[in-house]
């Protein structure tokens, strides 16, 4: 979509009702460049979704009892939820969801980096149901207030629902870290491979985000990358020091005077390189879903000419 | 009692085995939506088995976990029909099976749900309402894709084609029903052979498929622990982590 | 290949040839029949050990030690070689390793209905090798000294193999039989499972089997599929006490006055059905086999038109 | 002794994975002679893993059996490149991979086999000439698909380009390597790595085939337990039976 020049008065009135907390409804007016941002983010978002049930669905075959694979495939299924939820809010800004999931297959549009990291044990797993979702949900808490209805709305419903996966992650978690010996170890190492990246899913230090202060000034986001990943730290390792878990991280330490943990620096080329498509499993993820779209074109296509001849019979019938 | 944990136990590998065809569908479904509901019937099934296996332990006894009986039994000890075990191929084969199952499944619960077991008829009524979703879901699907495309038609006519042999295999009984028939826990599955043939036919002439042969040479054996290969290969999957660490707390 | 009829004073001297115990070489003038034949019988048993790679080929991967998977692999590498050398002698009837193989394919040759049956457990595997094994040298002892040279000179070569192979199999049925009650329990399953359809390998009783006397009358067979099953019986009953397994047939007995074991019929109705294609298998082994064939279409398609680009480039050069 | 130990298990996880995978083909190769072929190269990798195994285990001096090596450890505790643990491909991938890592081990090898240690380098001297098999193997492949049909040549270019990221991998060194190279038993890749872009360089160029960048982004990890998500599964194939009974002999 070609960015437009918007009338500076309609500008102005509503920056003011943003700045009175208002909610921007679909077929309300608004600026071009704030519905071309929340197009980009809300189907990476939604993509987020989509791509994630794959490091996860990874284990739902191996899962280790039969109550602990019906919620791992339930949480997959959410996830599933989630996309098809957050495609339709994007919708409402005009973005079509065959249009958007193109570019995800071109691999023109972003997902979260943190599913381009592989699972490589049922700990794994788990972990990214406490840290992940947890992660997920300090940002999404702050986007249910978000400026805009419908993204908002969908971000107190899916909210919910991952508060829920976290809690199950988080138990899970605590089983093995007070279980036999090869399960502590098997719970510390997927948390040392995956602190690190969920970090990162905050995105850049504030000074590196060129779209934070947008979005702040119209009401999206209310809180910078640095300020959400503080509030992630400050919880989880928590929770971690609750049932025994060590953070792999040797600059971790509380700061009794701000009441924050302070910790140590990000390996920035690591992010940047899994953002341009160069994580362990960027590769891996795109064929998957490029792969399932293959292989389903031709069902897609069969439900389309069922649904024309179904249409052309009961326009004949009338 | 050994009689009906073996009924149990065939009624719930059925739908164990099924369920992990289908969750293997989960994210690369040919559409988001069906992720979702292949998602949700897999769910059902794996749920439903899970109930079955529960109460299979507890009509034995001896004080096993559900779980003990899934993730400790190799190849020739499981109970399922072949049609179950077989990969799940393309999006026509899953959905050919899930209406051939899903039909038998439908009558057989029908008929179940007034065993006189209370405990048991009250999770087959249960379960039940899940299963006419199922049926719901596969013969609209079939209809889909019979009624197509020409590319559709041909691969979910293949897809009968190649399922129609381990048809009968559905309808297996021996004493273990004889004697759970008396008892008025067990239904003659001749009963509704008729019914679900009829029911079947008439999807398939719906989506403008051929009816295979209903009197072909039949499969047998999966009752009997007698399985195609494809059921070892699932299972060494399956049961891989929790076998590794027997001692450990899963749950 | 039709059957045309032959100069009558040509077939005496043939069958004088044949009486004498003499050798029957490609070159050699031959009945037309007895080419047929041997071509039928020969091409059978190429495709049975092809065939056969997929039932045993099937636990490669699951071998429970470094040892006994490579002892497995090397076996069905082995059979690979067998059918190799077998299509080679059928080639010396004039018989092309394409156009036997094609009638596989397309599923109008046969080949050893034993290999219809699934593996379901390892034990199947150590099975195969001690019975099927054992079955196949009774078999092929006899075809070695059969009245086609190129024949009977294949089967001293296998055969020697194949004794390697059926004591490995032993070897491991009797660890397991004297192992742990699971390994006892796995092993015993696998010879109830194997033993029948094993005792059908030899073929159909005498008075049912109408190639056997041609087959006897020109010294490609010198004994009956009864008095080739009768040798099975009493060398593999012994072996099975042996080690402690259970001959699944309640029949069974040991006759003073004739030396040999008496036994149970065989299920007759299922022979057939499994000869007619109505196996566990059939269908299965048949599919792997023509997938296998196409989807290596394009390798074959690849040397062809590589060789001949040598070709030319040579015959440019020169 | 313990970065030895870690040295030849890196050398045996490459080995033995390899050799799983080639094994996949078995009765499933494009022609008879390939069947053989391939069984052959994997019987190579395997023995050759096993070898190493069974002198790590020799090494580490614990008492333990190779087996124990193989069968019960985790994909994270595994230690091949990537590379290795990729699903088996089509025959034009298969060879692809065959060409890259056999020219590795044929240099590597060729190097090792003056190791300071007799056992060790007795080993390596052994299994060089089989190598030398593999290299020729997959080089005259790659030159009949490279320079033989349209097809041929489009897969097997195609697999090259999957499979670059996954080379420079085969060249990692770390504190392991450095203290056996000062001890004189392994050897400093860098020495090879330009011969051995030369050798793949000119087998590509003869096939007709792009040579991929060299300097793209390369992937890495494998050597310390970082994998894809393909070894779990196929450990889990690997190792369920041995793993579902500990206490049986499999010998």
């Amino acid at each position: 979509m070609a960015e437009q020049q918007d009338d500076p008065k309609k500008l102005e009135e509503f920056q003011e009702r943003i700045d009175n907390g208002e909610t921007i409804e679909p077929k309300d007016w608004m600026p071009s460049r704030y519905r071309s941002q929340l197009i980009r983010m809300m189907s990476q978002h939604a993509h987020s979704e989509v791509v994630g049930m794959l490091p996860e669905g990874n284990w739902i075959t191996r899962a280790p009892s039969l109550r602990r694979k019906l919620i791992l495939l339930s949480k997959v299924q959410d996830e599933a939820g989630h996309g098809l939820y957050l495609y339709s809010a994007t919708e409402t800004l005009g973005a079509s969801r065959e249009e958007v999931l193109q570019q995800l297959l071109e691999g023109k549009a972003k997902y979260s980096s943190i599913f381009n990291y592989p699972t490589l044990s049922w700990a794994d797993v788990m972990v990214i149901g406490w840290l992940v979702d947890g992660a997920a949900i300090i940002n999404q808490t702050m986007l249910a207030r978000s400026s805009y209805g419908p993204y908002s709305r969908a971000m107190v419903r899916i909210c919910k629902e991952e508060s829920f996966h976290k809690k199950q992650g988080y138990e899970m978690v605590a089983t093995m870290a007070q279980g036999t010996p090869e399960q502590q170890e098997m719970v510390q190492d997927a948390v040392n491979r995956w602190w690190w990246p969920t970090m990162m899913m905050f995105g850049p230090h504030d000074d590196d985000s060129p779209n934070s202060a947008e979005l702040i000034k119209w009401g999206v986001k209310s809180k910078t990358n640095d300020e959400l990943r503080q509030s992630f730290v400050d919880r989880h390792v928590e929770e971690a020091k609750a049932v025994g878990i060590e953070i792999p991280d040797p600059e971790l330490e509380f700061n009794e005077e701000t009441g924050h943990y302070e910790f140590g620096e990000i390996d920035w080329d690591e992010f940047w390189n899994v953002v341009k498509g160069n994580g362990p499993m960027n590769r891996e993820r795109m064929k998957a879903k490029q792969e399932a779209h293959e292989n389903g074109k031709w069902v897609r296509e069969a439900a389309e000419e069922y649904a024309r001849k179904k249409r052309l019979q009961k326009e004949k019938a009338s | 009692k050994e009689a009906f944990f073996e009924y149990l136990i065939r009624l719930a590998d059925d739908r164990l085995i099924l369920g992990h065809r289908l969750s293997e569908w989960c994210g690369h479904g040919p559409i988001l939506e069906e992720d979702i509901a292949l998602a949700n019937v897999a769910l059902d099934d794996i749920g439903h088995s899970a109930a079955l296996y529960e109460y299979a332990a507890e009509v034995e006894g001896e004080g096993r976990h559900r779980d003990d009986i899934v993730y400790f039994r190799d190849d020739v000890d499981y109970r399922n029909v072949k049609m179950v075990e077989l990969p799940k191929g393309d999006f026509g084969f899953t959905i050919a099976r899930q209406l051939l199952f899903s039909a038998f499944s439908y009558f057989l619960y029908e008929r179940l749900k007034d065993a006189e077991d209370e405990q048991f008829s009250g999770m087959i009524d249960k379960h039940l309402k899940e299963i006419k979703y199922h049926l719901r879901h596969s013969r609209e699907w079939t209809l889909r894709l019979g009624d197509g495309t020409e590319e559709s038609h041909d691969r979910i006519q293949a897809a009968f084609n190649e399922l129609w042999t381990y048809t009968d295999a559905l309808f297996y009984m021996d004493e273990v029903d004889e004697l759970l028939i008396e008892k008025g826990i067990a239904v003659d599955l001749n009963d509704f052979k008729d019914e679900w043939k009829q029911l079947v036919t008439d999807v398939l002439e719906e989506a403008t498929l051929e009816v295979p042969d209903f009197d072909q040479f039949m499969q047998s054996g999966g009752r009997k622990g007698l399985h195609t290969e494809h059921l070892g290969h699932l299972l060494a999957e399956m049961q891989h982590l929790r076998r590794s660490y027997p001692d450990a707390t899963w749950e």
